[in-house]
């Protein structure tokens, strides 16, 4: 069996772990956790990414998820920043609470 | 000099709107002064082109102007700033120019708030309402539709009396309802034009021949059998233009809003904007879709008939003098569009001509219904009563200004009012003897809310008022002047329009030849009737 | 009888009152009352002379070319297949005769008003205005084309609304103004929708045009009589006949001049005016004439009772009026075009007559109008009374009097060539016309003038100033002799004694050979006993009258109490026709015009906005729930999306 | 190389669902680690070296330690069991729904011919991947595409732009991060507006000075 052989599971197991992620999205309260399976999620696209860009014979793939890991670890940087920030105010750590937008 | 007068025409009072912005808010009288110069300026410009047009339009082609311009605007999709004048258009330009030079004149009388952003809108618009009337690419109309509507919401929800806001909503939302379903029919009709020709264009005379199936739409599964696309399309445009003429039952936004609104507003307002719808039905509806124009035309002159008369009743049961003057406004409106709908030579040149005739009539309404509410402080008929003795020449006006609404022969109304009649005579009796009956109730009413207010002993508000100034007699001045010469020599605006209405109603009659109109009876007759 | 000399001519008559009327109005308020009264009788002084020159035109112009049309401007012009209007004038027989009575009559009424108007402070106004009315009423008679005789009919109109109410702080008279205007209105939509079958059906709306195409019309067929039709309701709107006759009474609001001139002499003779000059269309629709005769004929009765029944002097002049163009409108229903002309002339002449006399004894009484209060004026009042009497002669046709010859001119006609099978029926009415005229004519002159003074008033009346006295006497001789010196002539000329002078100037207008009452011969027995039966018919009214009437104390109730009981409060209350219209046509149009705002503008026309409206808050509300704010639930709704989407392509995909 | 991507395909799976189901912060964030290690492993196989490397150094290098410091500094509670709610529901179905479709289409073949996915009728499928168009990558392309100086060249020549915005989102984040978590001078202060409007004067006599100067 070839490498080939293996892309359409590889598709799945990224479908798996950015349904997974979605999950934990919805489950669970604890926002650091929240934020963990959106990297699960952005993970799960990377290997779409790069799956195609092997299979595909083009290096554009990699610089995707290349892209994808760098925003991804912006986005911690700032949304660890923001749950201290809520963390300091005093507020328990559940994502429940933080319903400012329901006017 | 090859002067591009057209576009100077749009980019005058634009330009001087950016030049009120560099002028302190404080210097009122320098605003004033620029506001009515360059309103004036237009003004002189458009009514030398029209004055000086005559004779056949210049392009050839099925639809041409007597000027145009055209120039790439967004090649890509094929859109052009193409903008043209021709005997339809002519004559509303010019009362577009002169409806706007009143409402600066009058905003200057009035010690308003804000009056840089009034005057710097008042200019704004006036852009975008020339530039409805100049427009000839689908694109840049609508471009120009829409775009009149943003000055004028501010326009109207910040000027005016207490209950603008919820007026000024009801009519901008309806408006725009509207003016979507025109941007749907507007596309439609591009998509179709470009598969059919395979080349893109929102040029108006690209797209007479149409591309629109004429084949009736059937909707999948249940079979029901719909209007072709061509009609469906023709429904858009119908439905943003019936809304702004209006045309009941889309009419409900008027009463209110020409309530509220201030005069200054409203003679350019009710004077010229309500006129556009009819005028887009002329210059877009008929030429683009000549099919459904005649498969609808029954419908849409009743529907006229029906404004006519329901507007007549609605002014003879109101005690508003302002709502009686908005609900006579419909009614009038409502003859504009039976002409439009016989959609023979007589009923479209009557409606343009009354186009015309009407805003110079209702602005005078409106100005002297200020006056007197401005006087007395009420605009109830119960407590107005007897001020002739008090007010003599804005008696002479109102009376004028009167005779004229009610279509009296020898008023400019007469002219249009008989032309429109005749047309819809031609395309079925009926319509005008019920379109006599408005006449005969329209006489009611304003008879009754002239002498009402004019007439009898004076009552407790009336007893002290003083006559009007020279100032506003010299702006109703011109136009009672107008009033009167108008009726006595339509003659000079019927030449300009006739002979592109002639072109209009052939592209009208264009694809349904076998309905053509019955022009037998109407056979050219000698000038001077010899014995 | 050059274009141009009727095109300067017809210019200048018509701006002369035009430019009167201007001035007037313009600055009228600043120019003292001299002043005024000059400009308003001189503008019409000139157009009076004018007018001689166009009858010496006329007169002077060979046979054959009697008639000459001038074109002034183009009013509109819609190119091919679209409406062409010139502003033409035409001068020939018919229209110099009215112009004769207008500018004639008008002249004497603007000097009588001079008195009249001595007192008010709208002097301006009235001279405006009444200048107005000469220009409008002259359009109308000079107009070529048919649209602008409509533009003249409404401008007659106008001026008459504004004269009417002229005292505009009296409630009655503004509303009489407009009552007359509305009505006259309606007239006129009738009219403008005869020019649009005229225009559709010939193509032009040029009267010579439409005359010499008349023949295209099928004699007697359903377009022509409705086109005529339409032209006779045009025409009893501003005559007031039956049905549209309400208005007139009510019009003697206005100033007992604006009455003599617009509600008598002039204005609401137009109709018949209109009716002859459209003679070519008439004489090929025999339904529409025969319609025609028969409401003349029955206005002239009705008006003629309630004439005898009213008690306001100036009301039972208006119902003699509206039955005497009654008759005059049978006359041009006939065929009796010129007989129904010459009626027109002579009426102007002792109908203005009669009204400044009333108006004389109404300012010599400071605005009384009821005749009960009246009585014995003769001995304050001789002259006006002598002038009043040779009104009345002329009016009830006491031989030799201008009113006899015009009037048994027209029923002898009636006789012979009256419509239907038995024209003899409708000259029987016409006889007890003539009664009925004799019997409400002496019945005014004698409650008013003769019997016992009723108030104290009538002892300290004085004779009107000179200047409303002699329009009076020039009238008054008019309507003695101007028959009986038109009548001599036509026996020197060898023709009928009754009109035959008249009618033969005007024969070159009415040339259908069946009418012109030059086929009324006094020489034929059957006309020869007509008219002594027509004669006594008004002998006997007279007569009637003064028995009645004449004794120390008239009781009239011991006439009306031998009449069923119904008649007389019938004809008191005008047929109750006010009440009638009001409940028939004016109250369901307010309650129409209430129903739609209160009912259909609230909830029909804005219900559709508001149900949009409405529904979108609706919606708003339902989808607001779901905006908990919790990012889990929005997230939760992104995934559901994304798995329909998901499961959709594949779906789709699978296909 | 095909058991290498299935162990660690497994691993990666596994670890995922413990970093979703642990009722601990920290075991979810040590699943999430060896999910990451576990993907960096097929990214290696899968001939993305610098992805690898980089993998490793951001996610399980930086991002995880910033996770585990921020869950020691919070030191968060352990949380109550999830509620089986709508969202668990809708989550499930998604999570269970979309793999178990994704595996199917895999096991019955999903031709991919450059236009876009083609699943082959199932049981026409007498070779599921025919049309592959990366069949040839295993015969010597493999070093030309994806190895570290042609991602790097892709990087510095067609993607510059990208990559310098990415860069500047970097550097965009770094700060907002620090002033986010910028301690306050006094927690109990009011607001910041009234206190800007409280300095105001000062900025106007500042101003004063320096035109006075």
């Amino acid at each position: 069996m070839t490498a080939s052989a293996n892309f359409p599971y590889l598709l799945a197991l990224a479908a798996f772990l950015f349904s997974v992620g979605a999950l934990g999205v919805l489950i669970r309260r604890n926002p650091i956790v929240v934020f963990m399976c959106i990297e699960l999620m952005l993970n799960a696209v990377n290997i779409v990414f790069v799956s195609y860009g092997r299979f595909l014979n083009s290096e554009e793939g990699q610089v995707f998820a290349f892209m994808v890991i760098v925003v991804a670890a912006a986005e911690v940087v700032v949304g660890l920043a923001l749950i201290t920030q809520v963390f300091r105010v005093g507020r328990e750590l559940d994502i429940d609470d933080l319903d400012e937008l329901n006017e | 000099m090859n002067v591009p007068w057209l576009t100077v025409v749009l980019l005058l009072p634009l330009a001087a709107a950016a030049l009120l912005q560099v002028i302190p808010r404080t210097a009122v009288t320098l605003l004033k002064a620029l506001t009515v110069t360059a309103t004036a300026a237009a003004a002189a410009i458009v009514w030398t082109l029209v004055a000086t047009m005559g004779g056949s339009p210049h392009s050839a082609g099925p639809l041409s102007f007597h000027y145009s311009e055209i120039h790439q605007w967004i090649p890509v999709i094929g859109a052009t700033y193409h903008v043209g004048l021709d005997g339809i258009s002519a004559w509303i330009l010019a009362l577009n120019a002169g409806v706007f030079v009143l409402g600066a004149i009058l905003v200057s009388r009035r010690s308003t708030d804000r009056l840089k952003l009034f005057c710097g809108l008042l200019l704004l618009t006036e852009t975008m309402t020339a530039g409805v009337l100049l427009s000839v690419d689908l694109l840049l109309f609508y471009l120009f539709w829409e775009g009149m509507l943003i000055p004028l919401y501010f326009l109207l929800a910040n000027y005016g009396n207490e209950n603008r806001g919820r007026a000024t909503v009801k009519f901008i939302v309806y408006t725009v309802a509207g003016s979507l379903l025109m941007l749907v029919s507007i596309l439609s009709l591009f998509f179709a034009h470009g598969v059919a020709s395979g080349n893109l264009s929102f040029d108006l005379t690209q797209l007479l021949g149409g591309g629109l199936s004429k084949q009736p739409l059937v909707i999948p599964w249940v079979n029901i059998t719909t209007f072709t696309p061509e009609q469906w399309a023709f429904l858009g445009f119908a439905a943003a233009f019936a809304i702004k003429i209006p045309l009941v039952p889309f009419h409900t936004w008027l009463p209110d809003l020409y309530e509220s609104a201030p005069v200054a507003v409203l003679v350019f307002f009710a004077g010229l904007v309500s006129k556009l719808g009819a005028y887009s039905f002329i210059r877009f509806a008929l030429t683009l879709f000549p099919d459904a124009v005649n498969t609808f035309k029954w419908v849409l002159a009743a529907l006229a008939v029906v404004s006519i008369i329901y507007g007549a009743l609605m002014a003879l049961s109101q005690r508003d003098i302002k709502r009686i003057v908005a609900y006579s406004s419909l009614s009038h409106l409502g003859f504009i569009a039976l002409g439009i709908f016989t959609l023979n030579v007589n009923g479209i040149n009557g409606a343009v001509i009354q186009i015309v005739n009407h805003g110079i009539i209702i602005a005078a309404l409106f100005i002297i219904v200020d006056i007197i509410e401005q006087r007395t402080g009420t605009r109830d008929r119960h407590e107005l009563a007897g001020l002739e003795r008090r007010m003599p020449w804005l008696y002479a006006f109102f009376l004028v200004a009167t005779l004229a609404g009610l279509g009296m022969p020898g008023m400019n109304s007469f002219a249009g009012e008989f032309s429109i009649m005749l047309g819809a005579f031609q395309l079925h009796p009926a319509y005008a003897v019920l379109a006599g009956l408005g006449v005969v109730l329209a006489c009611w009413y304003m008879l009754r809310l002239h002498q009402g207010v004019m007439h009898d002993p004076p009552q407790p508000r009336t007893e002290a008022v003083g006559d009007i100034r020279p100032a506003q007699g010299l702006v109703l001045l011109p136009l009672v002047g107008l009033m009167v010469f108008l009726g006595v020599f339509p003659g000079p605006v019927g030449d300009v329009t006739q002979l592109s209405v002639k072109q209009t109603t052939a592209l009208a009659h264009g694809y349904a030849s076998t309905a053509g109109p019955n022009f037998s009876g109407l056979g050219p007759v000698s000038p001077g009737g010899q014995p | 009888m050059t274009t141009s000399t009727v095109a300067v001519l017809s210019g200048l008559i018509l701006l002369l009152p035009l430019a009167g009327a201007l001035l007037n109005a313009l600055v009228g308020w600043r120019l003292s009352r001299r002043v005024v009264n000059a400009i308003g009788t001189g503008s019409i002084l000139a157009a009076f002379l004018v007018a001689c020159v166009m009858l010496a035109q006329v007169v002077g112009a060979p046979d054959g070319a009697k008639s000459a049309s001038a074109h002034l401007w183009q009013w509109l012009d819609l190119g091919t297949g679209g409406l062409r209007v010139g502003v033409d004038v035409t001068l020939d027989p018919l229209s110099a005769v009215m112009l004769m009575v207008i500018t004639g009559v008008g002249l004497l009424i603007h000097v009588y008003s001079v008195g009249y108007m001595e007192h008010d402070r709208g002097i301006a106004r009235f001279f405006s205005y009444m200048n107005l009315f000469i220009f409008s009423m002259l359009v109308l008679v000079l107009a070529a084309d048919l649209l602008i005789l409509i533009i003249g009919w409404a401008l007659v109109a106008l001026s008459s609304y504004l004269l009417i109410g002229f005292w505009y702080e009296r409630p009655s008279a503004v509303v009489a103004a407009r009552k007359a205007f509305i009505t006259q209105v309606a007239g006129d939509v009738a009219l403008v929708i005869a020019a649009f079958l005229i225009v559709v059906h010939i193509g032009t709306l040029s009267m010579p045009g439409i005359f010499a195409a008349a023949p295209s019309f099928a004699s007697g067929g359903l377009l022509i009589t409705v086109v005529c039709s339409l032209l006779a309701i045009g025409a009893f709107a501003k005559s007031a006949q039956f049905p549209l006759h309400t208005w007139l009474p009510d019009a003697m609001e206005g100033p007992t001049p604006v009455s003599a001139l617009i509600h008598a002499a002039t204005m609401v003779t137009a109709g018949v005016y209109l009716i002859a000059r459209f003679h070519p269309l008439f004489d090929r629709a025999p339904v529409a004439q025969g319609m025609v005769a028969c409401v003349g004929i029955g206005t002239a009765v009705m008006a003629g009772v309630i004439a005898l029944s009213q008690v306001d002097i100036k009301r039972v002049i208006a119902y003699s009026t509206m039955s005497q163009i009654g008759l005059m409108i049978f006359a041009v229903g006939i065929g009796a075009y010129s007989a129904g002309m010459f009626h027109l002339a002579t009426h102007a002449v002792f109908k203005a007559l009669l009204f400044m006399a009333a108006g004389n004894v109404i300012h010599a009484l400071h605005d009384e109008q009821d005749i009960r209060l009246m009585g014995g004026l003769s001995t304050n009042l001789r002259r006006t009374e002598l002038c009043f009497l040779s009104g009345t002669f002329a009016l009830a046709g006491i031989p030799l009097f201008a009113g006899f010859f015009s009037k048994e001119g027209l029923l002898g006609f009636g006789l012979t060539n009256g419509p239907g099978a038995f024209p003899w029926v409708l000259y029987l009415v016409g006889v007890g016309i003539n009664v009925l005229t004799g019997l409400y004519a002496f019945r005014l002159w004698a409650t008013v003038f003769r019997g016992e003074p009723q108030t104290a008033r009538v002892y300290a009346a004085r004779e009107a100033p000179r200047v409303m006295l002699v329009p009076v006497a020039i009238l008054a001789l008019l309507s003695a002799f101007l028959g009986l010196i038109l009548g001599v002539w036509s026996l020197v000329i060898h023709d009928n004694f009754l009109i035959g002078v008249f009618a033969r100037f005007l024969s070159p207008v009415f040339t259908t050979p069946a009418s012109g009452p030059l086929a009324v011969d006094l020489s034929t027995g059957t006309a020869i006993l007509a008219g002594i039966v027509g004669t006594l018919g008004s002998l006997l009214g007279a007569g009637l009258a003064a028995r009645i009437w004449l004794q120390r104390n008239p009781d009239p109730s011991a006439v009306t109490a031998r009449l069923p009981r119904a008649l007389p409060q019938l004809a008191y209350n005008k047929f109750y026709f006010d009440e009638i219209y009001d409940a028939l046509l004016v109250r369901p149009l307010v309650a129409l015009a209430r129903a739609a705002r209160r009912v259909v503008e609230p909830r029909f026309m804005n219900s559709g906005v508001q149900t949009v409206s409405d529904a979108c808050s609706e919606l708003g509300a339902w989808v607001r729930d779901y905006q908990t704010g919790l990012i889990r639930d929005y997230a939760s709704y992104m995934i559901a999306a994304a798995g329909v989407f998901v499961v959709a392509t594949l779906v789709l995909v699978s296909r | 190389m095909t058991g290498i991507i299935w162990v660690a395909g497994g691993l990666a799976a596994l670890s995922a669902l413990g970093v979703v189901f642990s009722p601990q912060p920290l075991y979810s964030a040590l699943s999430l680690v060896l999910s990451i290690g576990a993907l960096a492993v097929i990214f290696l196989v899968l001939n993305a070296q610098f992805l690898f490397v980089v993998q490793l150094i951001v996610y399980a290098g930086a991002v995880m330690v910033l996770f585990v410091f921020i869950i020691a500094l919070l030191s968060p509670d352990r949380e109550e069991r999830f509620r089986v709610d709508a969202r668990f529901a809708i989550g499930v179905t998604f999570a269970v729904g979309v793999t178990v479709a994704m595996l199917l289409a895999a096991r019955n073949g999903i031709t991919f011919n450059g236009n876009g996915f083609r699943a082959q009728q199932i049981g026409q499928a007498s070779d599921p991947y025919h049309g592959f168009a990366f069949d040839q990558s295993d015969n010597g392309l493999v070093n030309t595409a994806g190895n570290v100086q042609s991602v790097g060249g892709q990087l510095f020549t067609t993607f510059l732009l990208p990559f310098e915005i990415t860069s500047m989102l970097l550097l965009v984040s770094a700060i907002g991060a620090v002033y986010l978590t910028r301690r306050r001078r006094d927690p109990n202060a009011p607001v910041r507006r009234e206190r800007a409007l409280a300095r105001e004067p000062q900025l106007e006599e500042d101003r004063i000075e320096v035109e006075v100067r």
